[in-house]
């Protein structure tokens, strides 16, 4: 298998379903000529030409909703927003738009795009640069909500984002751009809504996607020198969660923790412990506890920003209470 | 009217001399034209204002539910717009849709269907009257959120360019639309992108309540074409003709130059915004109503035709009868057409 | 005590607060001259002149950014979004600016305005008109969201929001503007982040806000008439949440179903559970249940619309199972 | 340069003669007004600069974080359109802050503190490079979502005349920003409502790597205050004299009428987008970029007073050592600063 980085295997997963259909096309600020914000979108304008990769002026309700219309009207488009935190401009098209147009139309019209793009913080981008919007998306029917965390992960699902029929949001981070892994030669796809196991433990369950898959990856190996052998189960696609997966482990394990990069209140980790409490009840030997962003803006001292992410340290903590071991 | 010069100031209110000329122009515009073209100009006018009294109808029985915006007085815009279209453009509109699908050809039962929240409803039942859709008739919606389907158009023609399919996109939308960033953002996009999508303003004076005055610091909508380069046009929205003919023009620029144009239609609302607001009272007075009235297209473009000795009071009351029974079918169709069944909730929601 | 309507208590609200402070101003579409698309601003032009209560046009991004640019320079603007479901379209405004102002401005600049107007179902209004949002507002630190259920409290909270120094997402209830009630005489106020028990009882915990506080109050009859004592709890601020209330009513009850109207992924529901099960693990006899919206678009048709939202033999149902019942 | 006829069609590149005939035209403008109100523009201008090339430093030094945009090459802009300001008067700008921040005369001790993110900063050290605060000198950001500000800013200018303040509103933003919806939403309430703002393009031909050739259907940017029938003007951005009196007009019209302006104001960036991104390579050629240098405001402003015999070398060094002094000092006072403590995170969420 080759090692590239994630953002590598984004730019594959593109360049390959550009190349095998038609139909695909890319749009978005800054994806041609500069080869992408953060160069995501490297070398595609060459390989595919100005017809099938645009540079749009900076209006993301405007080229996502014209994503919206060429997707109803037999193109899979790909639309880059530079970071998500931009698509809240968008949402309008997004949510009464993309997501209802198949219902609304008794099943007429379809709406197969992708809408991709970095979420989360980065390095002191501050308040409005630095959101996790996942929970936000998971709240839609007609939406799907992908957040991959492995280069591997990235380019398989992205692809199957690509094919998929629905409107797919594929939120990636952008500090693991550079992270490198090992990626299957060739053509494959990973199907959404399928979970992955990153580590197989059985004393307690850490729920966590997108770049706290890491953070439970640490926290899972110091645990384990203390003998706690912690199981960290990767969602991968947020919607639809693949609650089967997630609850198997939690049969096995009888504690979990969930960790998330943003805030709290209303977050996915609390749906995914209503999932838990309310499926496997009796077989929960503490509560669910939640490791979260701080509930506030990001601020942009460093000190401070890291101190509002998740990290090893607060997962173990919250382990360590699941287990009663403190 | 054709000018946009002397429209800024007051809201427009046309005195009988005007009203005159106008019908003096449309005679010019439709000496030497077929009469049958005329007169299916005609038919479809008509059929469009008895499916909305119709519908109107049906809605105070309770029939109809939600949000209901009625055509009545407009009918010469999408009467005149989508005619010139060939079978594989496509139209979008807003909510108040009904007389868009009727001109594009869509049947009455299906729409009153629809608007009955019916299963045979051209959208099964589950858009209902502001989310009218037919695929096959390049019908793209009906569409409730003011601005939202500007972008959608220029996306739909973005698609024609690019499949190179020769299809030109039609986008209705009312005058206080015009103010919403998806307008800025879209016409921008069309033009620099060079897009087959023609932008119709339905100027009817009013977004709800609000005279126009209050919510565009110009009155002369079409100017706004300015900030885009892009072609632009005013036409007379109570002529069928005059619609028809700037249509057809920026039809072909579209067809053949890929360019997109944006085109203001005056025109008048004769009922409230909803069913659920009066034709007069709080913002217009029925002195007003009536006045606009004259300007009737239905009635103008009627006389028209008689004046040229094209139809007669027998064509006309022949031509009405017919229509009202198409209308009336389409009611029984829709009331003895079955509910969506409990398990169509979950359907449609994601494709496979 | 005088019975009114709702819609009337909204009006009585502004009306008083409008006299009391010289800043508080109203905008929105239709609020002057046509005194509301749903009358809850009826006669508020009349008293209070163009200069202070202005119709604007349909531009909900570029009025609730003037409105924030207005808050953040000595007014408190009462923006209405003629339903919350055009919000979507003002969300960067909201979200990046009204409640993150303070926080980036590090405390120089509060963001004192009102966000208000109906969300949630109406009458067959289908799709794009029937949202409701509140649960995104709620995952938003630097916002504060308010859901009245009666008009006593629609007028006392509303008040307590106008005189708020923060941003106050107030969401009413469509189907609620015709509710007639109680509403004390003069002047008063509710204060936010406080939950009022509607109806005491000792079996089962319903927690609900908004109009399905009467749905849970219906449901809550019928229940008594098999001997099951149903205590409804309404939060009425959803953020900040009163989760103490909840938790009494939850330690003493032992069981607890969240109704909402919204729909069911990443809902408010979800949170109030997650704070259940991990504030008051031990004291839980059943997995808590909620009761929601169906996870779809809303359909036109009236059935189905019916079947869409949670009604009284949803929430019997839910209580039977959380009570062993059935 | 001031008419905007000759712009359309490909990017601006001016050659020797232009920059000639600019140097005269200055100096017309310089002669007869005060030497010190002359000498203090440049002043402003060589600070900005300066503490421009030394956030630059400080930002490879790893001591600034997140995006920092730099305004090298625009200083006339600031400096030219807030000078005339008022003490009550306010200002919105995007994330290229700095430079507007320092124009307003906020302390540069402060806002290099913000940079690094220390608790003396302007904001705390909570909101960094895009996001500068000062309410005392209505300094109100420092925003870094495009567009984001503009509505923002009609906000500020609608207190100012409901509470009869006398009070200006300055709203600078990029020639990208104009294609986005807040901007045309914002401009017709502002022409509607008569509200005393100020909005300033300043265009300095690229949003990002994108020219403006790829971004807007047209190229005279002013232009699209006809779509909101608002006053409009186009100044040298290079020039501070031509930006300075451009801009007091605009104020006055504000002040005095209640009346909002468009003002496209032509620059040009000398260094990259921000410091992640080179000055030339991808999207501009080394020689372009030279060839615009030599319009620097800086120089050009400089060999005016000389050649005005106001200033000499001599001057122009103390000044400069100053200036440098000033800016050494600010970097002192950041360095020595602390960072915020931990309980700070949870400060200014809500006020009581
Ligand atoms: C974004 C948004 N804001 C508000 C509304 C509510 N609304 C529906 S129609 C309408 C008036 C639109 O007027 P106009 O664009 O002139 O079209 P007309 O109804 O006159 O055909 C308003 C405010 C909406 N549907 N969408
Ligand atoms: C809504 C939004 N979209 C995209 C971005 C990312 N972005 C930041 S600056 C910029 C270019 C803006 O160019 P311009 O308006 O000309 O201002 P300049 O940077 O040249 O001063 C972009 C695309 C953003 N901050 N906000
Ligand atoms: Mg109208
Ligand atoms: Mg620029």
């Amino acid at each position: 298998m080759a090692v590239i980085a994630f953002r590598e295997a984004l730019n594959q997963a593109m360049r390959e379903e550009m190349q095998r259909d038609e139909t695909v096309f890319l749009m978005g600020e800054e994806v041609g000529a500069y080869n992408g914000a953060y160069k995501v979108t490297k070398g595609l304008l060459d390989e595919f030409g100005p017809k099938r990769v645009l540079d749009t002026p900076i209006t993301e309700l405007g080229f996502t909703g014209l994503g919206v219309g060429a997707a109803m009207t037999g193109l899979r488009p790909i639309v880059e927003m530079m970071t998500f935190n931009f698509s809240l401009l968008a949402l309008d098209e997004i949510v009464n738009c993309a997501a209802k147009m198949l219902y609304m139309s008794g099943g007429q019209l379809g709406v197969p795009m992708v809408v991709r793009g970095p979420g989360g913080a980065g390095h002191q981008l501050a308040a409005t640069h630095s959101q996790a919007l996942e929970s936000w998306f998971c709240h839609i029917p007609g939406l799907k909500v992908v957040t991959p965390s492995t280069p591997a992960d990235a380019k398989g699902l992205l692809k199957s984002s690509i094919r998929d029929n629905n409107t797919v949001i594929f939120i990636e981070s952008e500090v693991l751009y550079g992270l490198k892994g090992e990626v299957p030669e060739g053509e494959y796809t990973i199907p959404l809504g399928v979970a992955e196991i990153k580590r197989p433990g059985s004393d307690v369950t850490l729920v966590a996607h997108a770049k706290m898959v890491h953070v439970a990856l640490q926290a899972a190996e110091e645990l384990e020198k203390e003998g706690i052998d912690a199981e960290v189960v990767d969602p991968r696609t947020l919607r639809p969660l693949d609650t089967e997966t997630i609850l198997q482990s939690i049969r096995k394990t009888n504690r979990a923790v969930i960790v998330e990069e943003g805030w709290p209140f209303c977050g996915i980790g609390a749906q995914v412990v209503d999932t838990i409490q309310h499926q496997a009840f009796d077989y929960l030997d503490a509560p669910i506890l939640r490791v979260t962003g701080i509930d506030v803006p990001m601020p942009y001292s460093k000190p401070l920003e890291h101190l509002h992410a998740p990290d090893k340290a607060r997962v173990i903590d919250a382990v360590h209470r699941v287990t009663y071991k403190n | 009217m054709k000018s946009g010069n002397s429209s800024r100031g007051a809201v427009h209110v046309p005195d009988a001399s005007v009203a005159d000329a106008q019908l003096v122009e449309q005679q010019e515009r439709a000496r030497h034209r077929d009469p049958q073209f005329l007169k299916d100009l005609l038919e479809k006018m008509l059929l469009i204002r008895r499916f909305e009294e119709k519908a109107a109808e049906m809605y105070t029985l309770g029939k109809i539910g939600g949000f209901c915006h009625l055509y009545i007085g407009q009918e010469a815009v999408s009467v005149g717009a989508i005619t010139p279209l060939e079978p594989q453009d496509a139209i979008l509109c807003s909510y108040r849709d009904h007389g868009h699908a009727l001109a594009r050809g869509m049947e009455p039962g299906p729409i009153m269907a629809e608007l009955f929240g019916k299963k045979t409803g051209c959208s099964k039942g589950k858009g209902g009257s502001m989310h009218l859709f037919d695929e096959r008739l390049g019908f793209l919606g009906g569409h409730a959120i003011v601005g939202g389907h500007i972008p959608l158009a220029a996306g739909v023609a973005f698609s024609a360019k690019y499949l190179n399919q020769q299809r030109v996109t039609l986008c209705f939308f009312g005058e206080a639309a015009v103010n919403i960033g998806a307008f800025h953002e879209s016409l921008n996009l069309a033009q620099l992108w060079k897009l087959p999508v023609v932008y119709i303003i339905e100027n009817n004076e009013f977004g709800m309540g609000t005279p126009i005055l209050k919510t565009s610091a110009i009155r002369d909508l079409s100017e706004k074409a300015g900030s885009y380069d892009m072609a632009r046009a005013v036409v007379d929205g109570m002529d069928v003709l005059s619609v028809y003919d700037g249509l057809s023009e920026a039809i072909e620029r579209a067809r053949k130059e890929d360019l997109p144009t944006l085109i203001e239609a005056r025109t008048y609302r004769f009922v409230g915004h909803s069913m659920s607001d009066p034709a007069h009272g709080a913002y217009r007075t029925r002195e007003e109503l009536n006045e606009h009235r004259q300007r009737d297209p239905i009635k103008r473009f009627t006389s028209t035709l008689e004046t040229l000795g094209i139809i007669n009071q027998e064509y006309i009351d022949d031509l009405d009868s017919k229509i009202r029974e198409v209308v009336d079918q389409s009611v029984t169709f829709a009331d003895e057409s079955p509910d969506p069944a409990p398990e169509d909730m979950y359907t449609d929601v994601y494709l496979p």
